[in-house]
């Protein structure tokens, strides 16, 4: 296992994976000659030329529209945002085109596409710098959804993103780039999309948490055990598809469970889970299904108010306490 | 109406309002070309051919829009009739290999790159035998092995799609272009303007194609947009043309030029033909935004009689031959009715065939 | 009360707005010398002019920003897409401008204007034209979004999201313009915001549906009432504000509930009212919450595909059967 | 890097990557006016003011940054230094009550419109006191009630906005104009396009000002956009111009011939205005992608020491008066960090407020 941040990881996966294959590329604003917004593409430009790092316009419709266009005739386009706040002008060719020409055309083409990121708010960036859209994207038919939460899930989950067939949407968080953890050294390591992994094992309640909501549940975990709950920890690590088999299984288990969400409440994944989680383990539940989200409100730019904005450890334990009946 | 004259007016005022009674003719028409076939380099059968396809596409959907009518099949119907010597000309000016992509007015383009007769009308019906296998119906025509990547109905959608298909080529250095063809509403998406700019930044093989047959919709040209379209290129310094798409000759010779500096310096090209939409924008259309006389005038420079007559006038073939030629297509496209009423349905399972290259999944599936 | 059809209801809303308010205009592709794509607009342009009554280029992001501009220096747009597909594009604006310029600004603007047009599938038109975008909508936060199901709501509701001070996203569609039904002919006919209606009585199960899926869901209580299952069937109206007050009073009353939603199934209102439900009356539910969803795949073109793909009472019926374990 | 000489490029190369070792100035000047105020038709008070401003601008965003450094609050920090010339000279060629809207380079803009010191201080500490309550930050300025509309931060997003102001403005008769100012960087974007084409086909009185500073981000202009930024209007017939930003003078006397213009008559303008981003992009900039030299070339044409210089060589104000205005304003600012610091956070409540200005709503607020 090495020591990594979680940029390093990312990048290494992205290295591997041109490395591999010729016909992997990355394009975005800022991706080539400035080494990456946020560093994740540092290097690569040295490594791999000016034909495949590539520094794009502020055009986000446009080319994520070349990189579809791209994909279709046979590359693998990596297609950068700077945040996904400005994917939203993007979002016709993600919703409208990579992931439904396929279907339209009835199979004659497809889309091996990765569009990546950071996610969610980042600090005090105010409102139309800080939506987690995990959830968003999740909703619409053919999209991967990845959000990862540590540096060893990150490269796993990129190398198979980037192999995927499909067009996937990979999340990260400009907060966590710096986060070090380890990593894996083997020699290709690729984590299946679709695979939830149970970080803490516990018996009195299920949390389930991605992305950088997982370091929040895990701090609060850690303030349970104190007390005497035992927290099993699911990171779902992709957003889409969702392994409610582990969660359901989990639950079945502690028979309580509380969903953290970094995105606003309305149909967000927590809302997804715990409505699904209540069908198939409706028997099993000792307590409502609970969840911890960002409130139905934009992000404020004031210390404060952002502080009192974002999830943190202290409602996760709420939560916890709600549906334990400890409060 | 309010009658306040000093009111402010935002849109320009179309036909019905205007109140000096002119009627402004939509599209005007560049001259066509004098060249004969032989020395724009196409041969006899050449000629026979094109002329096979242009009659074929006008057949194809004057039936479809029958088949319409008559309740055989749902969803949009926007009929290419009157535009066929662009898809033909192009077509024929182009390599095998280079991209096509189109916006939903999408069966000429599809015809004339492969699709059969039988392939298309399947897929307006709906049915499993169809081009899209029924998935896409009208608006999705493709056959993407023979680099016609479809049919499109986001206007404006596919045009930096197309701008990635160049990128794919210049990527691979396989020597193939790509050309996309839009209208010339599509003109007014900022998709258009970003992938310009890159297209020229980049210096992409690329042909930007508006086919303006006068309209958007109900919208004549001059009330979306601003001036010459071709002229938008000037801002990006790439190079552009205008020309006439109602002669097939025309936009061969055009396109042929245009492809071949294309290829050769790996730029981006901007072109406006000029045509004319002859049928309602889609089947619902009651097409008061124009006038009979308009459309007559446009009719009577029918590219489909046009090729005609050149090949009587040239005797390339007798009235005879011009004759049992139609009679094979107006069969051809018979039997694809017959061939789609016949075609089955797709399965049930097949809703959820074709989203996944990779491993499928389905949310929640029950 | 007049039986009008719902394009009527809706033009009699946007009329008297417009007779009442010198500064209420309307926008769009075709809206004015074409008479809109559906004919909403129908005889507008010669009732009120040029100047008030704007035909759009295809230009969804940039007229949707100038209604945005125009409203917040004081005049009530009414920005009409062809359909919601096609306002993807204009998401921008949507999410990033209308709803949060006011809260950055801290209040200082104020962007009262409505986004309205037909929503969700209209008959066999394939993927790109027939996704639902109300539960979208309502995941962000500061915008509301009505999805009415019959003429009587559809005029009540469009004049108060056309005087409401802040934006509104109403959702119509193409299959429902013709339908016709009783409306009030009451002088200035106001429906509140974030109210539902029981609209049908019943103490056995209690189905929420609206929109299109309302008539479904009608559909399935006629046949299942002939079977003696009462449903009490609840049209919510506004899909946010959602009125979870009333939905949860008579979940308490039936003890069971059925969802049925046009989205699809990740995260749609039919998740987030589900979730709720779970949560809010637990110890009421005889047995889970489930939904009728659209499934998680594209709109098919084939007719037969496309039939299997959108809700049916059939559906409905199956899931009612499952909550009253009549299966 | 690959070896390979014929392999594609895309994206044109820049400074570090340049072979030729040459180093392009990233923009280039146009000559400045060479009027003095009053054939201007400004009196010396004017210049005085214009001063005063311009330097409250730089020393308000010099004492920020400094405050940044020390943790003082958090978030973007963008700086508008060097580009004072554009907010001052067009304020003072533009009516009170004609619209200005901007990106997130917003504090001059801000402070010009009449927002305070104090009231811009403390909105960058995120204080209940600050312009915008605290809850925008650096990238919200705005005071509505001067006619400035924000501070917004996604690239391009203002601009239809600004458009829409138009719209309201024409629509209203009420004489007043909008004016939009945005980066080189934003120009790409698609919603520039859409917005010229509709500012032109309904004659908004609009005036879209490009301030063209070299760079967006780390990218020089002519890596990301093609040809001269101001000719881009030619596609659209919009009347357009080229002006150097460096000098408030010059930037007064075309805006105000323009806005002239563009009230009289009801029509879009498009400026290029070429100026230069003295600091990095945001305060994490590294600043590789230029040379120290270029910057300081471009520190030789300083707007705030050119008018200061002008003030002293027309014997307007002597040198001790100009100081003394140099203290005032210092002391202005410093004040301003004490009322920030000083001033409250907002309430916890506060949260919830503003969001709404009907009724408000928060789905299960818990
Ligand atoms: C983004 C988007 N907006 C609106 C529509 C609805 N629509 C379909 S075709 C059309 C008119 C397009 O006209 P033009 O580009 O000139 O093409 P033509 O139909 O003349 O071939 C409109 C408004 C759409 N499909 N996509
Ligand atoms: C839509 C969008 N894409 C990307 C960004 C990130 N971003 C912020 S500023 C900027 C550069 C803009 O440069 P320019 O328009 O020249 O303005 P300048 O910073 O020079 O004033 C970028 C890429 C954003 N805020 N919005
Ligand atoms: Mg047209
Ligand atoms: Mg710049």
């Amino acid at each position: 296992m090495a020591v990594l941040q979680f940029r390093e990881a990312l990048l290494q996966a992205i290295d591997e994976e041109m490395e591999r294959d010729e016909s992997v590329f990355i394009m975005g604003e800022e991706v080539a000659e400035y080494n990456g917004a946020y560093k994740v593409t540092e290097g690569l430009l040295d490594k791999y030329g000016f034909k495949r790092v590539i520094d794009t316009p502020i055009s986000e419709l446009g080319f994520s529209g070349i990189g579809v266009g791209a994909a279709m005739k046979g590359l693998r386009p990596i297609v950068e945002f700077m945040t996904f706040n400005f994917a939203v002008l993007a979002a016709d060719q993600i919703l409208n085109h990579a992931s439904k020409v396929r279907y339209m055309l009835g199979g004659q083409a497809s889309v091996p596409i990765v569009f990546r990121g950071p996610n969610a708010s980042a600090g005090q960036l105010a409102a139309t710098h800080s939506v987690a859209y995990d959830s968003m994207y999740a909703h619409f038919p053919g999209l991967v959804v990845i959000y990862p939460s540590e540096p060893d899930d990150a490269k796993g989950l990129l190398k198979s993103a980037i192999r995927c067939e499909d067009p996937v949407i990979f999340m990260e968080s400009e907060q966590m780039y710096g986060m070090k953890g380890e990593v894996s050294e083997e020699k290709d390591y690729i984590i299946p999309i679709g695979k939830a992994k149970v970080k803490r094992e516990g018996g009195d309640v299920t949390v389930v948490a991605s992305g950088k909501m997982y370091h929040v549940a895990k701090k609060a975990a850690e303030v349970l055990a104190k007390e005497g709950v035992e927290m099993e920890l699911i990171d779902p690590r992709t957003i889409k598809p969702l392994d409610m088999e582990t969660i359901i299984q989990s639950v079945k288990k502690t028979n309580r469970c509380v969903i953290v969400d970094e995105a606003h409440p309305y149909g967000g994944m927590a809302a997804e889970a715990g409505f699904l989680i209540q069908r198939e383990a409706f028997d099993y539940l000792d307590a409502p299904v609970r969840r911890v989200t960002l409130p139905d409100a934009h992000a404020p730019f004031a210390k404060n108010l952002f502080d009192l904005w974002l999830p943190d450890a202290k409602k996760v334990i709420d939560a916890v306490n709600a549906v334990t009946y400890r409060n | 109406m309010s009658k306040n004259k000093h009111e402010a007016v935002f849109a320009p005022i179309g036909l019905n309002y205007d109140n000096n009674g002119k009627v402004e003719k939509s599209v005007d028409l560049p001259p066509v070309t004098k060249k004969k076939h032989k020395s724009l380099g196409l041969s006899e059968d050449d000629v026979v051919t094109m002329f096979r396809q242009m009659y074929l596409q006008r057949r194809f959907e004057e039936r479809a829009m029958q088949m319409y009518q008559k309740g055989k099949f749902g969803g949009f119907l926007h009929l290419y009739i009157g535009q066929e010597a662009i898809s033909t000309g192009t077509v024929f000016a182009l390599n095998e290999r280079d991209d096509i992509i189109t916006a939903y007015r999408d069966h000429g383009w599809g015809l004339v790159r492969g699709i059969t007769a039988n392939e298309g009308m399947a897929e307006l019906f709906g049915k499993a035998t169809g081009c899209s296998k029924g998935k896409g119906g009208s608006m999705h025509f493709a056959k993407t092995e023979n680099h016609f990547w479809g049919g499109h109905g986001i206007v404006g959608g596919h045009i930096p799609i197309a701008a990635g298909l160049a990128f794919a080529n210049k990527y691979k250095g396989n020597g193939e272009i790509s050309c996309c063809f839009f209208g010339d509403g599509a003109v007014d998406q900022g998709s258009l303007h970003e992938t310009l700019n890159m297209a020229q930044l980049w210096k992409l093989p690329c042909i930007f194609v508006v086919e303006n047959n006068g309209y958007s919709m109900g919208t004549a040209a001059h009330r979306h947009t601003v001036g010459e379209i071709y002229e938008r290129a000037n801002g990006y310094g790439m190079k552009n043309a205008l020309f006439n798409g109602m002669d097939a000759f025309t936009v061969y010779e055009n396109m042929k030029k245009i492809a071949d500096d294309v290829r050769e310096n790996s730029i981006p090209y901007f072109i406006e033909v000029r045509t004319y939409r002859y049928r309602g924008h889609s089947m619902s259309d009651p097409q008061k935004y124009r006038t009979k006389q308009e459309l007559e005038e446009y009719q009577k420079t029918d590219p489909v009689e046009r090729i005609k007559s050149y090949i009587l006038d040239e005797k390339i073939l007798k009235q005879e031959e011009v004759e049992t030629i139609q009679e094979e297509i107006e069969q051809e496209v018979l039997d694809a009715i017959d061939f789609a009423e016949e075609s089955p349905f797709p399965e049930p399972e097949e809703l959820y065939e074709d989203m996944f290259a990779g491993t499928p999944y389905f949310h929640d599936r029950q």
